[in-house]
């Protein structure tokens, strides 16, 4: 009884940062806070990577390029996810502050495919001997990378800020569903070289496949990784709503 | 929407852009394909399932931002819209109109033109098989596509953009069954997920067209 | 026929009008007068339901036969397909009496796209007639209309109301009607007025 | 101060450059976008008020 | 004549039609390549050479109809045609803007774009110069085109009916110069004639586009 | 400044007029009035050289300013950019004047497919101002204007003339301007002229 009452509280409470004014006092409160635990995050986790993690006996040093290849790769596919949970709030609930939350999201989901794929190209040069190869999970983080840029052309493409988020909204949509398809018919298509997930979280805890020397800083770097887009998600959104509010006020202008 | 799918034939064919000019698209990509490629015939066998998968879209895909771009510019859509007929009504009918004017003909004339990149009459008729059941798939996202994009003016190359990712799967198995059946393996799984693609395009997409086409006209 | 209450219109996130209130009955007609850029289009895409008001009630028959300033013809149809084809949309009357009324006959077998600026325009018009829906949403209706097809369509129009029909239609000239009018100029939206729910909370 | 990279140091260092400039490639230009519109917003206010 | 040249590429820029959408079109199409002829390394460098400059073509082609397209339905060429600026700069500024928002920047990203289908650096040097000369050509091509087929509805797959034949010389000696380059054999022939059918593009199209568009606006 | 004698004027392989003989001096303009479809926007396009007449001269003016049915503004581009584009082409004058005329400065910075058909149309009679031609062609220039907006015109037109320029311009309604006009009823083609030299050798 009291725990649905508190649940639901919880809930409401939720919702009301869908509320620009509300988002905004919230969001500035937080933003110091989030920047200076990415700072640290980060750091530690990339500074632990490189400095101080030996080399693997096969991979020599190049196993360094995993403290940046898996988090980034590991936000892209994040933010394609909350790209689609902004955009179905919005088609519901119409809720402006969650689709200019998706709408931020996007260049830097955009930016972490890019960095899984070049780290993974420069990883692959010393280990399969070629930059490229369509291997399954390289296609589709490519499938991927189109995917993001559609949404942001779309975006760009329009002027009308509401017609825009319908539009890129439904996009955003239909294209996790195509999404899912084109992962499971790229692994029709091809087997492939890449390795399987052996990062795995089973009950919390971490599977024996990858030794705790390079699991630590990992995770660490992950977590970093996740709060830097955090960050970023928050400072866009914010700009995002200032803008609205700029348009507002300019279209008032207009009108004297 | 009959009335709406049969004027859309007739304008198609009526401006010259009917049945034959797409197959002609066609033709001429699985002409160029030697030229780009080099003319040795086992090399030509061995690209030709994916080639003439890769030209039928893409001649698809030329003809897609006409879809709904006339009727948006000249005013007919707004006047559509306002008519009692719904708008998801009217999506299907173009996606309709598009596919008998583009996917029909070139899956009918591909085994024929397999014959020039050396492909063999068995392969050609699962090819025929496979465009069959994945034009109507390209047709209905590219409409979907176009639908979007409609108010972007310039827009081709955006709609190309939005459109080739979604294209993805249906390319894979599509070149796939042929591959297959070049190979003489087995290939009615790709064909059946296929018809699953198509199938699955024509229940969800009619919605989320009908939806953006009303966005974008108001 | 149509009623329109305390309807506020915005277009491009701009408050247009605000609280505009008019009612038309089966029969009447009315005309909406106002300078360029009042919001004439944008009241009339609201009628006829392409456009949203930010607020207020609109209670419309469920199909309008809406004419805007672009036509929609198809060029390459001939007058008679075009209109033939809008019978079957709206499965209305069929093409005779439109043709007839703004005659039209003549240029029953001509290709749209090579007629002049005025008998695309008459064609426009005539398409209404075969909606067969009772309510008339015209922008503009007599654009580029010689002296001799301004009476023709005035008495188009008065053989509609006469039969039970209502009309909406803005104007710039005068059509020698003797409608009601409704100047739009005394309902111009304020500054304040935001145009949406959104935008009031980012105040 | 750098470590030992062995016969991998381009591809390492390389990598980490990449996704160094890329991250903050991101953070410039979102927070330069935070910025202007900020500032932007505040001359906005400051004329209605006037 | 720069006004014009200006004023499209603002136009193609302000549509979000610009510099970028080309690439990613090109983009696409390179990615949709494996899908349809399989994954395999050794094969893919095989077809690289060739299917870039196909890609490279597509791109262009798809935007071609946007040309004169846009401002023959708007009305604004017939007013262009009633100013002091001949028709032939006309062509030349639109083709002249083409050119800069679509063949420059695939030119330039084509190096990057043959890592994915596996081509060494230096193959990618020659497709890039190859590129560079060739790409003019086929605005020029194009724009002259979309100067026949003007006032065509729905003439997309018309326009690249005509210009598809027109292409294939340029198309020949572009692949030619990449695969030579690529065996590790000469390759300054192919360019110097994909230079020479570029000159001979700019000299005589300006005056047949010029009466073309004279004739459609009759 | 322009002189048009016994022309003959066909559209799409049929004749519409003959015979047509006029002339406007510097300082003039001239009204052509007549029914739609008679051949007004086929005479004008002769005149501006877009078409050629099947028999006659034209002498005219080396580049005239022509405003056609449709405006041809670029919908992406400001107001001000779709002026400055035209101004660029002509090498006329700058667009403020011409901004200043139709009392355009508040749209400037808008873009050009957000105006009402209404602003669309007088930014369209605004690049007649910065072509610097003498020479105005218009076909039926005051459409979608309002009332206010038509005396604009007037008065504007009446300092071109008042510059020593001349036009020729169509209208269906009455423009109140004090100038010459010419009824085209009276140069109908009959059935017989053929429309061009080889079908008079078809005869
Ligand atoms: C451009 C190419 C590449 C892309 C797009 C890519 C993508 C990915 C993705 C999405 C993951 C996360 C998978 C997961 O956690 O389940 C991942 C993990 C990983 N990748 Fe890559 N990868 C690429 C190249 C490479 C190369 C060349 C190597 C090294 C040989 C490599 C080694 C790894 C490793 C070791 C992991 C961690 C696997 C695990 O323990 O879960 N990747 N990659
Ligand atoms: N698509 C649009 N986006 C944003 N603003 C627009 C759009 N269309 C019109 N407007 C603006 O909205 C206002 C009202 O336009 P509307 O077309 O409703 O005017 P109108 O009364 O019909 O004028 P006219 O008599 O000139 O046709 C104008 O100021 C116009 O600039
Ligand atoms: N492109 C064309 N091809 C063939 N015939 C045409 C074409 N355009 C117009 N016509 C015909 O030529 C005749 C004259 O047309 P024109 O446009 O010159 O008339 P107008 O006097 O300007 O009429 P309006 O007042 O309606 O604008 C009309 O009968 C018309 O049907
Ligand atoms: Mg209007
Ligand atoms: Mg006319």
């Amino acid at each position: 009884m009291n725990s649905t009452s508190t649940s639901k509280r919880l809930w409401d409470a939720f919702w009301q940062l869908a509320n620009p004014k509300v988002f905004m006092g919230w969001s500035g409160r937080w933003l110091p806070w989030l920047v200076g635990l990415t700072v640290l995050f980060l750091a530690s986790g990339l500074i632990w990577g490189f400095f101080f993690t030996p080399d693997d006996m096969r991979q020599g040093s190049t196993v360094k390029i995993i403290y940046l290849h898996v988090p980034a790769a590991l936000m892209a596919i994040n933010g394609y996810l909350l790209m689609f949970v902004g955009s179905l709030v919005w088609l519901i609930r119409r809720q402006h502050v969650s689709v200019l939350a998706a709408k931020a999201a996007a260049p830097v989901g955009m930016t972490m495919t890019l960095i899984a794929l070049g780290t993974g190209a420069i990883w692959g040069q010393p280990m399969w001997g070629t930059y490229w190869v369509w291997d399954p999970r390289l296609t589709s983080f490519l499938i991927l990378f189109l995917f993001y840029a559609g949404y942001i052309a779309l975006w760009a493409a329009i002027d009308d800020d509401d017609t825009a988020a319908d539009l890129t909204s439904i996009l955003a949509l239909v294209g996790l569903v195509f999404a899912l398809l084109s992962r499971y018919a790229v692994l029709f298509w091809n087997q492939g070289l890449h390795q399987g997930t052996t990062v795995t979280f089973v009950d919390g805890a971490k599977q024996e496949n990858i030794s705790n020397v390079f699991f630590q800083p990992l995770l660490l770097s992950m977590v970093g990784f996740g709060l830097l887009f955090l960050t970023l998600l928050l400072i866009g959104t914010r700009s995002e709503l200032r803008a609205r509010r700029l348009k507002v006020l300019e279209a008032r202008e207009r009108m004297q | 929407m009959i009335q709406l799918f049969t004027r859309d034939i007739g304008l198609a064919v009526r401006s010259g852009g009917g049945f034959g000019l797409a197959l002609i698209f066609f033709l001429i990509v699985v002409v160029l394909i030697p030229f780009a490629l080099g003319p040795d015939q086992s090399a030509l066998a061995l690209v030709a399932p994916g080639v003439l998968w890769l030209g039928a879209l893409l001649a698809c895909l030329l003809s897609l931002d006409r879809i709904f771009g006339l009727d948006y510019e000249d005013g007919s859509l707004d006047l559509l819209a306002t008519s009692p007929l719904p708008l998801e009504s009217v999506y299907i009918a173009k996606a309709a109109a598009h596919w008998l004017t583009t996917g029909l003909p070139l899956a009918l004339a591909a085994p024929l033109l397999g014959i020039l990149l050396n492909l063999s009459f068995e392969s050609g008729k699962v090819l025929c098989f496979s465009l069959l059941l994945g034009t109507p798939a390209l047709s209905l996202i590219g409409a979907f596509g176009a639908s979007l994009t409609l108010g972007v003016k310039r827009g081709g190359l955006l709609l190309s953009l939005l459109v080739l990712p979604l294209y993805v799967p249906t390319l894979i198995f599509g070149a796939q069954a042929v591959h297959s059946a070049s190979l003489g393996q087995t290939f009615d799984v790709p064909l059946v997920l296929i018809l699953a693609i198509s199938l699955g395009a024509a229940a969800i997409l009619p919605f989320a067209s009908g939806v953006a086409l009303r966005v974008n006209l108001r | 026929m149509l009623k329109v209450s305390n309807l506020s219109v915005a277009r491009g996130g701009v408050s247009l009008l605000q609280d505009v209130t008019f009612e038309v009955q089966a029969g009447q007609a009315l005309v909406l007068r106002g300078p360029n850029g009042i919001g004439k289009t944008s009241l009339l895409r609201c009628i006829s339901g392409l456009q949203t008001p930010t607020s207020g009630e609109i209670s419309a028959p469920e199909s309008v036969a809406y004419a805007a300033h672009a036509d929609g013809l198809k060029g390459q149809l001939s007058v008679l397909e075009n209109l033939k084809f809008w019978a079957d949309i709206y499965g209305g009357r069929g093409p005779e009496a439109a043709l007839l009324a703004y005659d039209l006959e003549d240029l029953a077998q001509r290709p749209t796209a090579n007629l002049s600026a005025g008998q695309k325009r008459r064609l426009g018009l005539a398409r209404m007639l075969v909606t067969g829906c009772a309510l008339w949403v015209m922008d503009e209706p007599t654009v580029s209309l010689d002296v001799q097809n301004v009476t023709k369509f005035r008495t188009v129009l008065q053989a509609h109301l006469q039969a039970g029909g209502g009309a909406v239609l803005t104007t710039h000239i005068d059509l020698e009607l003797s409608v009601e009018s409704l100047d739009l100029t005394g309902y111009i939206a304020t500054a304040q007025s935001p145009s949406s729910a959104f935008e009031e909370a980012l105040e | 101060m750098i470590p030992d990279l062995g016969k991998y140091a381009v591809e390492v260092i390389g990598a980490y450059g990449m996704s160094f400039l890329a991250l903050v490639l991101v953070c410039f230009v979102y927070i330069r976008r935070s910025r202007s519109v900020k500032r932007a917003l505040i001359a906005a206010e400051a004329g209605k008020d006037a």
